[in-house]
């Protein structure tokens, strides 16, 4: 079943990945993990008969998004003794862990009260560009309105935030 | 008579007052719009005061349905015990602009707000509606008591509000529950009173509720020992909003508790009556007695308004006919008289810059008018034949007799009490030496003098000749009785029982 | 099967909530933040395939546009952190304290 | 059967409305052009002289009528009617309260025209009348209402016009402490006698609450009711008409101008008390042992008052102590259930007294102001027509045949004697012979022996005729109103008979027993006193025992130390500790609560971002750990 093994390579890559992503302690190399944890999502998506979000995946998110902050990590040339000292790193995601086990087993209960079908491909269009694009422009219009200001919005920001000069220092 | 005439009583004061508030109104503008629309206000509440029927049920009845999936509705109707109040209100608040000349455009704004709310109150036939005038009512005094209050205001308005909000919230859960319990019986939503009666309530969930209604309004009269906002915030206050929280404002408590209480919560009534019954004679004590150490006569007053408000309260108690119409009767009587005097103060204060009465003295001498009309007022309020104070009282003690022994006892202490500082404060204020302060003193205005007239008249008509104030309100009265006969009739023998006599009819 | 789908994004989810509230370092907490973003994609996608509907597919766009949004400004705001503190460190953020 | 009379709702009217027009009058004028004295003289005189005028007509309207029926009512408007409770603003003429309506009118009219000159002079001239106008209306209010609520309107009414007249002199505190003082104290028994009423109501009210019916239904009465009835109302009749307890008042009243001493303190409202057990005889008949209270505490308060008044020095306070002394004759008749020698007394009383202190208000005047009876003396010869009626009014005081006094203050004793009343009797006895004693110490120190204050006796001189003939008139009265109950023919007891529920007993043995005995004490009495007084004596310093009683026991001190201090220590206690430490901790409680938790929570906000996250991880968990229950 070859699409089993797909499934369990990308899970374990997946979950390898975000562990790596809380446990590095320079952000270079979490970022990385993370990478690798998006790249695995990318083919879940595929599995998943999502052609277009597989390839927006890959495109913005591991492409765009992480290089932007591949750069900004970069650009701030970060040293060792710019990080935070984290002593406590490991006590506190235990800590950490305990505290969101209840939450893992409710949802892993709400799941497991969720009827079970199988997630063969589909063929057709489904997840196609063109139909997604139907929806989209049918039946979320507003909304997808709405997020291009959004992202308008942000983008003034940033420019507000990130053009200031320091205040002397 | 037109058919909307409640709402627009409710309705044209609070536009006003509102209009008022957006509107950049000079003081002049906004003292004499307030004196147009309570005069506007009174016309219309006369026509309906000979209007009305005195059949005993609701007249004027509006029925709009609002939140029908609530069974909420906006209605409106009066009755013979909410007409006097709501004449009260109407006919006592126009003097406020003619005596009071000088104030911001907001005392005169709020004044009028508060009025509308409390009419609105007083009308309302439905609880929801009756819970959101009672709590409009509160907001103009909280501004008219923050803003333009005395030096210590601040602490005397958190006071009020703290303990106006806590019964409010307590209000709101035992209505809650009402209606919760309505649709449990009769399956359908229903904030009605009169179909609130139907309702039987029993168990110890009751019981809380009865007390959540009950807290709420022995806040609001003020019922011992809920009180302690009271002296602050009457002093504190401007006249005005003394005036309104004394003459009206109490007085819808009372009315609460003869709306809500009595016909919803029958049974919890008759078991905790004597308990109420003690609370208010005590407060009258407490309050009386502590009236006699008061320096300020404002304070004092305050406290002469707390202690009668704990007869008026123990007439709703004692469950018969006589105590419940004295009761009422004495509600009017206690605002034309306590209230006015407020007024007096308010006016005493303008002209001698004091309230303190060890400063002032010899005023009999100086301003024989206002002595004179102080003096009615006062004799009114210590309850003399021959003025309205005395037929109230004199049925609430009949009426506590009967109820029990003790409490008739100690309510009657009322003639005493009452007289003690009463007469302690007119020999200090207004008898003995002409003292510097009062030395130029100015009597009453033709303007004012003329204000107060009809007031000074009612004080001595409603002593005098009762009887058509009192034929409005006994079939109201005596509706209430006849409901619910078998629970009312039960509880007063076994009070009587417990002091060792019984006066049942032969 | 679906439910394996829809336990990793479970698995994501709290992961990412753990990097949130343990680690005290800036990138790392927003990249936390953009797993527990990506976990609810995932399950947007596994329920999109159950009902054989497209709107989680569109949803999971929205989330990434907002995630793209979100990156922008918190970017600028690291770039700020560091320029006035010279830290990349949560604490630093404590002017809530009242 | 009733007769219905609408004039009798006129007889109070005309008094009132002259008070409303003097007192507006007044009011608007006397701090700008005062009018002028005799115009308010005048109108003042017509409301008193137009009620005597109607009082004679409903006399002879009565007299008219067969003794069984002779009554007339007016029912002027329903009051007020609420439930059961049925009261009209109606008027009940009948004999007892035609016989009060006749001689509170004529005394009312004469001391009218006597204040025209006593008050000739004063700044308030106004005013005075229009209290004394609403005095007089309230009173035949009082004595016509035909039940109790109605006579309560009249019995409030002259405790205001008593508190305001009082107070009249109104610049000097102690005038106004001494209004003060007897509003309270007659407050005090208005009390006991609302309470009355409202035991009365419920037992048999219900009927009808008029004086008519509640006769007609009394007889349904438990026994301890009607005792509670009884005794209640007469605690309001012991604060209006001085009695032991409350007499405290009485004496202070005399504050006020004299002439208001003569008819509200002496002639009129004190008696309203005798009036209103004799009104309520059908129910002091009923319970045998009110009636014994109420005889013992009059006797008693007849002793005490008579051991004050031996040692005053005020000529008033004397009077005044005399009158609290004859009110517990009264008394003491009323209560062995001889309501027409009561009443009878109070008629007689009425005339000699007023007389009385009319005759030492003519002195007082003459005297500019002077009340100590040590500063006077030999006043016989300046001032002969006040010297001659004074002594008249003295000899009817202190029981001296033939005079009004001696009949009545008889008629009480021998009827505490038919009754086995043994004790009463022999106080009674011993009262009388104090009563001549003091009557005419004062007697003898005035106008006997030589002057004392030479300056204040040149000056005096006899008064204006406008207050003498007053005088004259009322002594004539004092010499003959007593032939009217004359031993035997009892004129006044016949007439007085349908009204009341009373016996009459006869044993000429017994009359002869006290008859011999009244004059006795008289004689000794007076014996004593002119072996005193008779040839002028000086101010005496009073010691031992006689300090005791100038000092009244000290009564008011003890009152004072156990009532009134204690009242205002509580009334302190409440507004400086209770009030903000107790009734008011809900409040500040909350307050404080708030404050506590605030800064509890204060320490959970520590301002760093990741903790709140941690914060909102928490609650998801809690919330989560409680959803998981709901799910397998």
């Amino acid at each position: 079943m070859l699409v089993n093994v797909l499934f369990y390579g990308f899970a374990v890559l997946a979950v390898l990945g975000a562990v790596g992503l809380i446990l590095f302690r320079h952000p270079m190399n979490g970022a990385m993990s993370f990478i690798v944890t998006l790249i695995s999502l990318a083919g879940l998506y595929a599995l998943l008969s999502a052609k277009l979000i597989f390839a927006l995946q890959l495109i913005v998110y591991a492409g765009a998004i992480m290089s932007l902050i591949v750069f900004i990590i970069m650009f701030l040339n970060i040293q060792a003794e710019d990080l935070p000292r984290e002593e406590m790193k490991l006590v506190n995601i235990l800590v950490g862990v305990v505290l969101v086990s209840p939450v893992a087993l409710f949802l892993g209960k709400i799941v497991n009260s969720l009827p079970n079908i199988t997630a063969d491909l589909v063929g057709n269009d489904f997840g196609g560009v063109k139909p997604v694009g139907l929806v989209l422009y049918r039946d979320w219009l507003v909304p997808f309105e709405i997020v291009s200001i959004l992202l308008l919005v942000s983008l003034v920001g940033a420019v507000v935030l990130a053009g200031k000069r320091g205040t002397g220092k | 008579m037109f058919e909307h005439v409640l709402s627009v009583i409710i309705f044209l004061p609070i536009l006003a007052g509102l209009l008022l508030l957006a509107s950049p109104a000079s003081r002049m503008v906004a003292r004499s719009t307030g004196l147009v629309i309570s005069l506007a206000t009174l016309v219309l509440s006369l026509d309906l005061y000979f209007g009305f029927k005195s059949t005993g049920q609701l007249e004027f009845v509006e029925y709009i349905p609002w939140i029908k999936s609530l069974g909420i509705s906006y209605h409106l109707g009066i009755d013979g015990i909410s007409l006097f109040i709501l004449m009260a209100a109407s006919v006592l608040l126009p003097m406020v602009y003619l005596v009071f000349r000088t104030q911001e455009k907001g005392y005169y704004a709020n004044l009028l707000i508060v009025q509308g709310a409390m009419t609105g109150a007083v009308c309302a036939a439905d609880m929801v509606l009756f819970y959101i005038f009672w709590e409009i009512m509160l907001l103009p005094v909280f501004f008219m008591l923050g803003l333009y209050g005395g030096p210590k205001r601040l602490p005397a308005t958190l006071k009020i509000t703290l303990y106006t909000i806590a019964g409010s919230l307590l209000m709101l859960a035992a209505l809650i529950y009402l209606g919760v319990s309505y649709h449990g019986q009769f399956n359908e939503w229903n904030f009605s009173m009169s179909e609130m009666a139907r309702l039987n309530l029993t168990g110890r969930v009751a019981a809380v509720a009865f007390f959540g209604f009950m807290i709420a309004f022995a806040i609001k009269i003020p019922l011992f020992p809920f009180h302690t906002w009271l002296p602050d915030a009457y002093t504190e206050a401007p006249t005005a909003a003394t005036f309104v929280l004394s003459a009206i404002m109490a007085k819808i408590g009372v009315y609460g508790v003869i709306r809500f209480v009595v016909p919803v919560f029958d049974e919890q009534f008759a078991r905790f009556a004597i308990l109420l019954a003690y609370s208010g004679v005590i407060g009258m004590l407490y309050c009386g007695i502590a009236a006699i150490t008061q320096k300020d006569i404002k304070r004092m007053l305050a406290f002469s308004s707390a202690s009668h408000m704990g007869v008026i309260a123990l007439g709703v108690f004692c469950m018969n006919v006589q105590a419940l119409t004295g009761s009422i009767y004495q509600i009017v009587a206690h605002a034309t008289s306590t209230g006015v005097l407020f007024l007096f103060v308010g006016l005493l204060e303008e002209r001698s810059k004091t309230r303190t009465i060890e400063d002032l003295g010899g005023l009999a001498a100086k301003a024989p008018v206002f002595a004179m009309y102080f003096g009615i007022a006062m004799l009114a309020s210590v309850g003399l034949p021959g003025t309205s104070g005395f037929i109230g009282e004199f049925m609430i003690i009949l009426g506590a007799i009967k109820f029990n022994v003790v409490i008739g006892v100690l309510a009657g202490t009322t003639l005493i009490v009452g007289v003690c500082y009463m007469l302690w404060m007119f020999q200090r204020v207004f008898y003995e030496k002409t003292s510097a302060t009062s030395e130029n003193f100015k009597d009453l205005t033709l303007v004012e003098g003329l204000t107060f007239l009809p007031v000074i008249l009612l004080i001595i008509i409603m002593g005098i000749y009762p009887h058509p104030f009192l034929s409005k309100i006994t079939p109201s009265t005596a509706m209430q009785f006849e409901q619910k006969t078998p629970v009312v009739a039960q509880a007063p023998v076994s009070n009587a029982q417990i002091s060792g006599l019984t006066f049942e009819q032969k | 099967m679906i439910h394996n789908y829809l336990f990793l994004s479970s698995i994501l989810f709290c992961l990412g909530t753990v990097g949130v509230i343990s680690r005290r370092n800036v990138f790392t907490v927003f990249m936390s933040i953009e797993l527990m973003l990506n976990a609810a994609n995932l399950a947007f996608i596994a329920f999109s395939r159950v009902h054989e509907s497209m709107d989680g597919h569109v949803l999971a766009m929205m989330v990434m546009a907002v995630a793209a949004a979100e990156a922008a400004l918190a970017l600028a705001v690291v770039i700020l952190l560091h320029k006035h503190k010279g830290k990349l460190d949560t604490n630093v953020f404590s002017l809530l304290k009242g | 059967m009733e007769q219905s009379a609408t004039y009798l709702g006129m007889i109070p009217l005309f008094p009132l409305l002259g008070a409303v027009v003097i007192g507006l009058l007044h009011v608007f004028t006397c701090n700008r052009k005062r009018l002028p004295e005799k115009f308010y003289g005048l109108l003042a005189c017509v409301g008193p002289v137009l009620s005597f005028v109607l009082a004679l007509k409903v006399f002879l309207a009565l007299k008219a009528l067969p003794p069984e029926s002779r009554f007339l009512t007016h029912n002027a408007f329903t009051w007020f009617s609420v439930g059961d409770l049925h009261i009209n603003m109606g008027f009940l003429a009948d004999p007892l309260s035609c016989l009060m309506l006749l001689f509170v009118t004529l005394i009312g009219t004469l001391i009218h025209v006597y204040s025209i000159g006593y008050m000739g002079g004063d700044k308030n001239y106004g005013k005075f009348f229009a209290y004394m106008n609403l005095f007089l209306g309230s009173m035949l209010v009082l004595v016509l209402g035909d039940g109790p609520v109605v006579m309560f309107v009249g019995w409030e009414g002259v405790g205001l016009c008593s508190y305001l007249l009082i107070s009249y002199y109104s610049e000097d505190r102690d005038n106004v402490l001494a209004g003060n003082k007897a509003f309270i104290v007659n407050r005090i028994g208005d009390l006991g006698f609302v309470l009355g009423m409202a035991f009365l109501f419920w037992a048999v009210g219900a009927q009808g609450f008029d004086y008519l019916s509640l006769k007609a239904n009394v007889h349904m009465m438990e026994p301890a009711i009607a005792l509670t009835v009884c005794l209640l109302l007469f605690v309001g009749a012991t604060g209006k008409s001085a009695q032991i307890p409350l007499y405290v008042w009485l004496p202070d009243a005399m504050a006020g101008p004299t002439p208001v001493s003569a008819l509200i303190h002496a002639a009129t409202m004190v008696t309203a008390g005798v009036y209103m057990v004799a009104r309520f005889s059908f129910l002091y008949a009923h319970v045998e042992l009110a009636g014994t209270i109420v005889a013992w505490v009059g006797i008693l308060t007849a002793l005490l008052a008579a051991i004050f008044g031996m040692f005053q020095n005020d000529i008033k306070k004397i009077l005044a102590y005399s009158t609290v002394s004859q009110l517990g004759y009264m008394f003491a008749g009323v209560g062995v259930a001889a309501y027409s020698a009561g009443i009878f007394h109070v008629f007689t009383h009425a005339f000699f007294k007023a007389l009385l202190f009319l005759g030492a208000g003519s002195v007082i005047y003459a005297l500019h102001h002077e009340q100590n009876i040590w500063k006077m003396g030999g006043l016989k010869a300046k001032m002969p027509k006040t010297y001659l009626t004074m002594v008249i009014g003295a000899l009817a005081l202190a029981g001296c045949p033939p005079f009004s006094g001696f009949f009545s203050k008889d008629e009480i004793l021998y009827s505490a004697l038919a009754t086995g009343h043994w004790g009463i009797w022999l106080i009674g006895v011993l009262v009388a012979g104090m009563t001549a004693y003091y009557t005419f110490r004062m007697i003898f120190v005035v106008f006997h022996g030589q002057p004392r204050d030479h300056h204040a006796y040149d000056h005096a001189q006899e008064s204006p005729a406008v207050m003498t003939v007053p005088l004259i008139i009322l002594a004539v009265g004092a010499v003959f109103a007593g032939f009217l109950n004359f031993p035997g023919v009892l004129t006044i007891s016949h007439w007085l008979e349908p009204s009341l529920t009373e016996h009459h007993h006869s044993s000429a043995l017994l009359q002869v027993i006290a008859i011999v005995t009244s004059i006795a004490a008289f004689a000794v009495g007076l014996k004593i006193a002119y072996g005193k007084f008779g040839q002028g004596a000086q101010e005496p310093a009073f010691k031992g025992f006689a300090d005791f009683a100038y000092n009244k026991f000290y009564v008011d001190e003890l009152y004072n130390a156990v009532f009134v201090q204690p009242y205002k220590a509580i009334g302190t206690a409440i507004w400086k500790s209770i009030e903000p430490n107790v009734t008011d901790s809900p409040v500040k409680g909350a307050a404080r609560l708030y404050m506590v938790l605030g800064t509890a929570f204060k320490a959970l906000q520590v301002g760093y971002v990741r903790v709140y996250a941690i914060y909102m991880v928490v609650g998801l968990s809690l919330m989560s750990l409680f959803l998981s229950q709901s799910l397998n």
